[in-house]
Formats: structure tokens, C-alpha cells, sequence
């Protein structure tokens, strides 16, 4: 029966996919993309990824469709223009025989992997003891691959670096995003007032979950993050101007701890990231709470791009 | 075997739903206004959250809840941003009568 | 008992996907933007909610049950003032043109 | 035909579209969004490898699974710094075209002198 509704969501979904890629309008493909994004949710949950379809829902069908519909509402003035640089058929055709046979090469070698299967599940749950935590993908992001996780937030960090160096010169230090001009009595004044109460302690109960059960920093501190951006964008508050040291303090904040216990276990446990016996638990709930308001606020400052307006005035 | 039996029911029940949104998806992504495509998103936000807690409690995952309240506080986000970024292309934030 | 459960979890699922019937027949049949929303946010969340009062007799917890419940009044919350902020979207795009 | 073996098909089909809307697309969003179909292939290619080395009790293998969560969050950074990018090109110079300055922006300065 599962495999049934398999079929569904692969068709479904390949059908979206196809949706976007040949719909004349970019806002039409960025509308098929949301959906998208849901329906590979339920893709992860049929492949028993829980912990992956949480980060989907929050990410990908959260975070990242806002993204692009923002985007895509921008730059609606310039899409006739680059409509007329669709490209001929001679490489329509061309594009059609490379994307058919990138897709036939991995077709091919995911039919025909190992059988059985390689595994590293029997080391995790031999190891996973000595974390102290019950969710095996948390064991494996935050002790056995911490280095990944690290680099991980760092990349995040200079992402938002990224995006800051976009900004104007005069705007520097000052306001990220468009000004909000809301009247009081919006509903959507109304939906900033109601939700975010509720979707904050919904992410905190989701990145408490995450020592025992699918969850964890990633996904609570996303849904932090939309909830400070459905403020925002409500206009009950405006977003903070990134010359802010307490921002700064914050952004830095996971990064620096994990890197500050990382080097404690190389003095103490013989290996940097090593945590020492006994202790694996406690510190790898410092970093994740350390972790937690870090990413809301990076992704909060991915989201709301570069500064945008002077720090006094406009 | 009540639990098996109830279990086909549930998926079956979510393969219906997926139709029907599907249907939907259909014929809101079409348009013609940008509004109407706006709706994928909202059609799949109650659909996909029926569909994702039917196969997740088809299949014993207790955590699928945990899901679908993400997928509850964010499905709406996206439909959001439209809004505002509609509104702000347009640039007539004034003129919003508050009812 | 469990048979009892399993009957009233089958008659809600029914019901729940009569309501997500009539809001693709509504999205498929109503002729503008607005009656469109109407059928998409009233049918389609009448039709989640029995499906999530189906579910409860099969939740094995009472917490798993309550977060059933909290996640239907979360998407009650958030269509119905999305489905007010599309409208009013729809009827800006269409004063302009 | 089984669970993993109808993704990895559909793992494969995402990558070949991703492919095709990221050469034949000539907006800049659009060649985003078939970036990240490129990517939820490679995703979903992961997650079949994960499903199929279900193994100890647990549903998949862990690692691959752990992947891909970092997996996801960076692919979203990504496309928010491609998205301001072009944000920021498009309110600087008006255009979101990915043509040569010369032919569609005629306004912008050209780094080359004029032919001879």
C-alpha cells in the first residue's frame, strides 16, 4: 500500500518539477515550487527520514518559498525582458540530450547499487550510548560528525557576510529590508500578534525534542525565524540595523561556543571536538542551545537581505 | 488485524486526497491572476498536512505530528510574503482600509 | 472498543474526504478568484479537521492527540487570515487593471 | 518495482530537470529554482541510499540522513545569497538579464574600448 501512494507522490512531484521548469512566467514556477517543497516533505516521511521531512516543512517549504515569491513579485518589471532571451530550439534540443542522459547515468547507477546496502546504522547504535542522547541523527550532527555541523553554522555565517556585502555604501550599518507600513487594524497584524506566541514555543518544543526524538536546532530555530519575520514584515517591529553589537553577539555565538568546546576537548579528551566521558551530553546541549538563537538570527538575516536604509533617516 | 485493515483505509484515504489536490494544484496554478496561483500554496498547506498525518500514522510514526505543527505555524509564510511583496511593488500601503 | 474506534475513524475519513471533494469540485467549477478562495478555505479545512477527528481514535498517546487538535486550530488560524490577505491581494491586482 | 527503486528513478528524473530548466531558462530566479531541483535529486538520491541501509532498529542509515539536514539549510543559504545578488543587481541597474552588458544594458559602462 505505501508504495502505492509512492507512485502518487513521485508522479506529483515530477509533474511540479516539470511545472517549473517550462512555465512561460517566473512567478507561475515559483507558485509550483511551494507545493514542491510540501509534497518532497511527504517524500522523506514515506522514506522514513522524519528528522529530514522536519527540516523540509520548515526550510523548504517554509523559508525557502517565501524567498523566492519575494524575489519573484521584485523583479516582475524585468520578466517580458527576459522572456525575449529564451533561447532557440537548436538548444532546447541540445539541453533536452544532456539533461536525458545526466538523468539516465544516475537512473542507472541507483538501480544498481550494493545489495545489501552499505551501512553505518549498526556503528551508530553501537556508539550512540555514549552520547547520552536517543535520536541517532542528533548523535551523528552534534558527536560523531560535529566537524560538519560546525562548518556547517560557519558557512551560514558567511552567507549572511555574503549578503551584507551587498549593501550600499551609504546604507552600511543600517536597516535590512524595505520599510513596513502597516495600517493597525490589518489582519495581518492581527496573524503577527496571535501566531508568533504560539510557533516560538512550538520551535522550542521542537528543538527540546530533538536529544530523543526527530527534531533539533535546525528545525526550532527556523520556525523562530519566521515567526520573528512575520513580525517584521507586519510592521509591529522593524528589523534591527545590523551595526547592532547585540546582533552581532548572537550571530557569532554558536559558532564560537562550538569552536571554544571543541578546543576544551582537545585539552581534555585528546581530540579537538572530543567530548570527554561522561560529559557528552551536557556539553552537546551547550552547543545546541548556544546553536539555537545563533541560526534563528542568521537565517532571519538571510532572509531579509542586505541593508537597505541609513541607520538615521532615509 | 484491525490495525492493518485500518491502516489501508488511512492510506487509501491519503491517495484520495493527494487526488483531489492534485485536481486542485491543477486548476489553481493555471491562474489567470497571480492570486489564484497563490492558492497552490494554501491548497497544499490544509491537503498536504491531511496526506502527511494519514501517512504517518499509516505507517506508526508518532513524530509525524511534530511535522505537521511546523508545517501548520509555516505553511502560511509564503502566502505572506506575496502579500507584501505585492503590496509593496504596488507601493499603496496607504490607502489599505482596515476592517 | 477497538472495533467501535475503527468504525467512527472510517466514517470520519469519509466525511473528511466528501469536504476535500467539494472544495476541488468548488476550485474546478466556481468562476472567479474570490468564490475560489471561499471553497478553498472552508471546504478543504472542514475536510482536515475530520480527518484529524478520525486520526484521534488512532493516536496511541493523549499528547499526540491534543497536538492533532492544536495543529487543526493552527491551519484554521492561518487560512482563514491568508485567505483574507489573497483576497484582498486579488482585489487590488484587480482595481488596477 | 519497490520504494527506494521509484525514488531513485524520480531522484534521477529531478536532476535531468533541474539540468534542462538551468541551461534553458534565461532568468536568473528561474535558473535558481532549477538549481535547487538539481539539488532535491541529489537529496532524494540520498535519502533512497539512507532508506535502503536501514539496519540496528533504526528506519535508515543515520549519517546520510544527518547529511542531508546540512545539506538543506545550506542549499537555502545559497539561495539567498543568489537571491540578493540579483535583488541588488536589478535595483542598481535595472535589468535581470544574464545577456552580454553590450546587447541589454546599453547604458552600462563596457570595460573594453569601442571597436576600432
Amino acid at each position: 500500500m505505501i508504495s502505492a501512494i509512492s507512485v502518487g507522490i513521485g508522479i506529483l512531484l515530477l509533474a511540479l518539477a516539470l511545472w517549473t521548469v517550462v512555465v512561460r512566467d517566473t512567478f507561475a514556477a515559483v507558485a509550483g515550487f511551494i507545493p514542491y517543497g510540501l509534497l518532497l516533505t511527504l517524500a522523506w516521511l514515506v522514506l522514513r527520514a522524519v528528522d529530514v521531512a522536519l527540516t523540509e516543512a520548515a526550510i523548504g517549504a517554509g523559508l525557502t518559498g517565501a524567498l523566492l515569491i519575494r524575489a519573484a513579485s521584485r523583479l516582475h518589471p524585468a520578466e517580458a525582458a527576459a522572456q525575449a532571451e529564451a533561447p532557440g530550439p537548436a538548444t532546447r534540443v541540445a539541453a533536452g540530450v544532456a539533461a536525458t542522459a545526466v538523468a539516465a547515468v544516475i537512473a542507472v547507477c541507483l538501480l544498481r547499487l550494493p545489495d545489501p546496502a552499505p551501512t553505518l546504522a549498526p556503528e551508530v547504535a553501537r556508539h550512540i550510548p555514549a552520547t547520552g542522547v536517543g535520536n541517532p541523527i542528533t548523535a551523528v550532527l552534534l558527536s560523531f560528525r560535529a566537524i560538519d555541523t560546525l562548518l556547517e553554522a560557519i558557512v551560514l555565517l558567511f552567507g549572511v557576510v555574503g549578503v551584507w556585502s551587498l549593501a550600499p555604501d551609504r546604507c552600511w550599518g543600517g536597516r535590512p529590508g524595505l520599510a513596513q507600513a502597516v495600517g493597525p487594524n490589518d489582519i495581518l497584524v492581527y496573524l503577527a500578534r496571535v501566531l508568533p506566541p504560539i510557533g516560538v514555543v512550538i520551535g522550542i518544543y521542537i528543538f527540546w525534542a530533538g536529544a530523543d526524538h526527530p527534531g533539533g536546532k535546525f528545525q526550532g530555530a527556523t520556525v523562530i525565524a519566521a515567526m520573528w519575520l512575520l513580525v517584521m514584515m507586519s510592521g509591529l517591529r522593524d528589523a534591527p540595523p545590523v551595526s547592532r553589537r547585540w546582533l552581532r553577539v548572537v550571530l557569532v555565538l554558536g559558532p564560537a561556543v562550538f569552536i571554544a568546546l571543541g578546543l576544551l576537548g582537545a585539552l581534555t579528551a585528546g581530540a579537538f571536538l572530543a567530548y570527554p566521558d561522561g560529559w557528552a551530553k551536557l556539553w552537546i546541549i551547550v552547543i545546541e542551545a548556544a546553536l539555537l538563537p545563533s541560526l534563528a538570527v542568521t537565517l532571519v538575516l538571510l532572509m531579509v537581505g542586505p541593508p537597505q536604509r541609513p541607520e538615521v533617516g532615509p | 488485524m484491525a490495525d492493518v485493515l485500518i491502516a489501508d483505509v488511512l492510506i487509501a484515504v491519503c491517495a484520495l486526497v493527494l487526488l483531489m489536490v492534485a485536481v486542485g494544484l491543477l486548476s489553481v496554478l493555471r491562474g489567470p491572476t497571480r492570486a489564484d496561483r497563490m492558492m497552490a500554496a494554501q491548497l497544499f498547506g490544509t491537503g498536504g498536512i491531511a496526506a502527511l498525518l494519514l501517512v504517518g500514522t499509516a505507517s506508526g510514526v508518532d513524530s509525524v505530528v511534530d511535522v505537521a505543527l511546523t508545517l501548520a505555524v509555516l505553511a502560511a509564510f509564503a502566502s505572506v510574503a506575496f502579500v507584501k511583496a505585492d503590496r509593496q511593488s504596488e507601493g499603496d500601503t496607504a490607502n489599505e482600509e482596515g476592517t | 472498543m477497538k472495533t467501535a474506534a475503527d468504525v467512527f475513524t472510517i466514517v470520519a475519513m469519509l466525511g473528511g474526504l466528501f469536504f476535500f471533494v467539494a472544495g476541488t469540485l468548488g476550485l474546478l467549477r466556481f468562476p472567479d478568484t474570490y468564490t475560489r478562495l471561499h471553497a478553498l478555505t472552508k471546504a478543504d479545512n472542514l475536510g482536515l479537521g475530520m480527518v484529524v477527528v478520525g486520526l484521534l481514535p488512532q493516536a496511541g498517546h493523549l499528547v499526540v492527540a491534543l497536538k492533532l487538535i492544536v495543529v487543526w486550530l493552527l491551519v484554521m488560524l492561518t487560512s482563514s487570515d491568508v485567505s483574507q490577505l489573497i483576497a484582498r491581494a486579488a482585489r487590488r491586482q484587480e482595481k488596477e487593471s | 518495482m519497490n520504494v527506494p527503486q521509484l525514488f531513485g528513478l524520480t531522484a534521477a528524473a529531478l536532476v535531468g530537470l533541474g539540468v534542462y530548466g538551468l541551461i534553458v531558462n534565461p532568468q536568473p530566479l528561474r535558473k535558481v529554482l532549477a538549481f535547487n531541483l538539481t539539488g532535491n535529486g541529489v537529496f532524494l538520491a540520498c535519502a533512497v541510499i539512507a532508506h535502503r541501509g536501514a539496519a540496528a532498529g533504526m528506519s535508515g542509515d543515520p549519517v546520510p540522513q544527518a547529511l542531508l539536514i546540512t545539506a538543506i539549510v545550506v542549499s537555502f543559504a545559497a539561495s539567498a545569497l543568489a537571491v540578493g545578488l540579483m535583488l541588488r543587481r536589478f535595483a542598481q541597474t535595472g535589468t535581470n538579464s544574464l545577456a552580454a552588458p553590450d546587447e541589454a544594458a546599453p547604458g552600462e559602462a563596457c570595460t573594453h574600448a569601442e571597436a576600432p
